[in-house]
């Protein structure tokens, strides 16, 4: 039947592709008896939800593939090419992607930008043209999108440091601030936003229109010898970020105009061992990783990436999940994982689900209440993990 | 289904295709292609007359031994016998659906897949969902009766991705088209 | 001495680069009492030599890897993004890179080109822009040069089949002519170019200035029952080409204004076993992999990568390799490889190197008259490989 | 080694990178990087002489307690206590040297790594090459003294090419740029 096939070849193009919404799977018209001919089409998904996890792919693989934990399926993937950073609009409308591209691949012209695309088709909604950004990948910190979703705030080094500050409503870009000697950003609600700086301190930095003023704490922690793991959390509905240190030191701060920080407790002493030291050859269970910890806000708890070694393995994969209740500074619970993981996140939702991947970019979707591995996702991609912070 | 002017749709499309070519032009050049040797995704339907395929037991290959027909997210379902890429179903489309965001090219490879519930051969057209990176789910690469560039319609190496705002690469579903028999 | 380093950070970039024509690894400054300051430069190196391969890096590596197969080693790297193809200029002052780039990475204009390195510095030269090309990738007749380096033959298919014809002497884009049904170039010296179609003919392309005349041969093999593979290899001493099929039929086309094509013969029977099939179920040696043969043009020994089998196995991985003597028709040696492999070339010397690799982009060196294997190297590439072939 | 007036010309290249920023306007904000936060690799020189970094045998890291002299084209090759990324040595270049067509960049984080041969400690400068495609071999990634994104000229996930024709990565150096003790 040449021209009926033919029809179906063509068909598909003289029509446009019919979006639908509907389920995510269509099922295979091919289990009864009549095989019919079938037409394509485009799915679309629903709006992020809290069981979903975004997986950036890192080095190797220029997307951020969309996953549900639930299910364990792929939902669709946002383009983050190398060394882009992703953040998600908080009413759950856009995908943002902060990204570098050459005209001509690795040469030409540089154009710097963040790209708009709406969080139910996965389509390009806009561009908007950035001077600059660093390139470095892996954080989640240098593209921060402030809690009303007005506002995104987006690292650059040149090397020079600042911030080039982003008008999401508009679509436009305000304005650079610089930030000599900070970077690793975290919103201020109604101020601006904050950052850790080279001398131990914590800057705040606030926003007037295309003024920006900057404050610094005191100094609390060594930039350089005990540094704070730039993939801190941060949590909107306490206005609270939860830093962690090289040697397991926890600090957390109140952010406001002018932020105060707690305190510091050990992770190591918090679990009945002794802290964490600076010096080499001092064996000890050290927090490491890329994303080494996720903090469940609803309760609480902080999950943190840890292994045994030495100082200065900051890097190193976990080999356990420690879960410590920031409230009582207690290390409740030590997950042994069956293989070693880079990056941790966990689901906001009432039954926390821990999202990890490894250095090889398998994932695998751990329920925190049972300890069982629901799902193992190979080549989900092997860096930064994010998900949905309902409001 | 509703009914077409096959003819018409194929010039309008490869028309667009071929960039604002005249009308004389595109239908000179394409009737050398069309009668020099097949070209486009209409002779697929010509090689499977041609080829008569043997379909008894002793007559099928080893994918078409092997193929199931419940779990289109598995490299030895039956309608990938010639597909080569990420399963669709897998990077969050279906099996003639693409993934949010990415675009079905119009035109394809074909293969020639036995179906074992029925034992019949069925024309399936693999066509790439374009636009967006490499999905890295579900890559499979099967081989029956797939040839070379010079029958590009049978080759699934080839970026399948004409006449889609973006030629990247994202995913291939497995479209039933038709009955080979 | 904090002076002193400042002045060594920065000094390179006063200086500018001097670009170093000397020994190709510098020998660390560190071996002796006194560590002296460096500063940095760039190395340069020889022309291509026959003992050198080339790696494409395929989809997950967008660069030609160079290596020495005498001693294993990296000389450097010339860019091929995904789908390009890469040609070595005959008298070895350039590299041809055919390639596509859209100016925003997967998206915005599309670009296609042929661009232009020179050898010794792997500095691209110039690019010349070409009105289209095929998107596919690991194979070698998509983008030609001619035995006197002066034309390029790009091929391109938008489905419309065609080529498109460079000038490399004035780098510019001559004029474009169709080849319907027709693809996988050789060159046709004094001619223009020969390529296969899809009714088992050899078309022959007579170029004169931008007209191109197109004669066919008769049909000679099957291009959807027992298709060539594409991959063939062409000597432009003899100016002959050999095929392969799917089922190890091996054919020479003698190349001028009317090619010849010779009698096929059966590389199994040239073993001494039953000649290969196009039925299922008969399991047997068949030909197989991405570039599956190579031909040592000075012997006329063709190598070929093979596995056990059933038809329509054509892409898998050889797990051996069958040395033919093309004159005598005849099978010489079959050599079983440690791990499969999936595209082959030859070193075109008096003691021929036979070089591999496998799907995971492991690259090996085997020594053809003792069969050892001189060098493996990691990551090299897992797409197509190239020598130069001297004059 | 010839001699250099060392801050004018980090002022002439910080201009350049800065693109024709008045000299003015360049020297107020470095002024604020210089006197906030160390943000430059002159820098890595007073963090050298802050950490008096303690080279007893029990001080040393696991890193350096193993490094070798020998072959520069390994991990564990003392130079690179840390380095991330692919060896420049492996790529066709040299430990000081980019391979051919790279592009060193001016600017580099840097390492206080120790020579087990003389027990001292030496600044090593992490050149990127760049202009090529990342090259694939001898991967490394070792984290002596190596700090976050704050203080950038200590971190060795950013890409340090700048002042570049193209900032696309290929390989790293290890360039020795002066004593640390």
């Amino acid at each position: 039947m040449p021209r009926t096939a033919a029809r179906g070849l063509f068909a598909a193009a003289a029509w446009g592709w019919a979006l639908l919404a509907g389920p995510t799977q269509a099922a295979p018209a091919d289990t009864g008896a009549a095989l019919e001919m079938e037409t394509s089409d485009v799915l679309s998904i629903t709006p992020p939800k809290p069981t979903w996890f975004f997986v950036d792919g890192g080095w190797d693989m220029p997307g951020t593939s969309i996953f549900d934990g639930e299910t364990g399926k792929m939902k669709g993937m946002v383009e983050t090419r190398r060394l882009a950073d992703f953040a998600i609009d908080p009413a759950g409308k856009y995908y943002y992607v902060a990204e570098t591209i050459w005209s001509k691949g690795d040469r030409g012209t540089r154009q710097d930008m963040v790209s708009v695309y709406d969080s139910q088709t996965l389509n390009l909604i806009t561009e908007v043209p950035l001077p600059g950004r660093i390139l470095i990948g892996a954080r989640k910190n240098n593209f921060i999108v402030s809690d009303d979703g007005k506002t995104a705030y987006v690292y650059d080094f040149s090397p020079v440091s600042g911030v080039n500050i982003v008008d999401l409503v508009k679509r436009k870009f305000v304005t650079a601030v610089e930030l000599p000697g900070c970077a690793s950003m975290m919103p201020n609600p109604g101020v601006g936003f904050s950052a850790l700086c080279s001398d131990g301190s914590l800057a705040t930095v606030a926003i007037k229109g295309t003024k920006a003023n900057i404050t610094h704490s005191a100094p609390f922690f060594s930039a350089t010898d005990d540094p704070i793991f730039d993939n801190f959390t941060y949590d909107k509905h306490k206005k609270e970020t939860t830093f962690l240190t090289y040697t397991g030191q926890i600090y957390q701060a109140k952010l406001g105009p002018t932020p105060t920080i707690s305190a510091p407790f050990s992770i190591q002493a918090a679990a009945g061992i002794r802290p964490g030291e600076t010096k080499p050859l001092e064996l000890n269970w050290y927090p490491g990783g890329r994303q080494p910890m996720a903090l469940h806000r609803p309760s609480g708890h902080l999950f943190v990436l840890m292994h045994m070694g030495e100082y200065w393995s900051h890097k190193a994969s976990g080999t356990e999940v420690w879960e410590v209740d920031l409230a009582t500074q207690k290390v409740v619970k030590r997950r042994t994982l069956k293989e070693p993981m880079n990056n941790i996140e966990v689901s906001q939702t009432d039954k926390p689900m821990l999202f990890m991947n490894g250095e090889g970019g398998n994932a695998i979707v751990v329920d925190v209440a049972t300890g069982e591995e629901k799902h193992r996702i190979e080549r989900a991609g092997g860096s930064t993990i994010t998900v949905a912070d309902p409001s | 289904m509703k009914k077409f002017d096959a003819d018409a749709m194929g010039e309008r499309l490869l028309r667009k295709l071929a960039g604002g070519t005249s009308r004389r032009s595109m239908l000179s050049r394409l009737g050398a292609a069309l009668v020099a040797a097949p070209a486009f995704p209409l002779l697929p339907v010509s090689r499977a007359e041609a080829a008569k395929p043997d379909r008894s037991p002793e007559g099928k290959t080893g994918f078409a031994r092997n193929a199931q027909t419940k779990d289109d997210t598995k490299c030895d379902y039956w309608r990938y016998c010639a597909i080569d890429g990420a399963l669709c179903t897998c990077c969050g489309g279906g099996i003639h659906s693409c993934p949010p965001g990415a675009e079905p090219s119009p035109v394809s490879w074909v293969g020639t897949c036995i179906n074992p519930d029925d034992g019949k051969a069925y024309l399936i057209a693999y066509r790439d969902c374009c636009g967006k990176p490499a999905c890295g789910q579900c890559g499979c690469d099967n081989t029956d009766r797939e040839t070379q560039l010079y029958v590009p319609q049978l080759n699934n190496d080839v970026i399948w991705c004409f006449g889609t705002t973006s030629m990247e690469y994202h995913c291939s579903t497995a479209v039933l088209v038709g009955s080979a028999s």
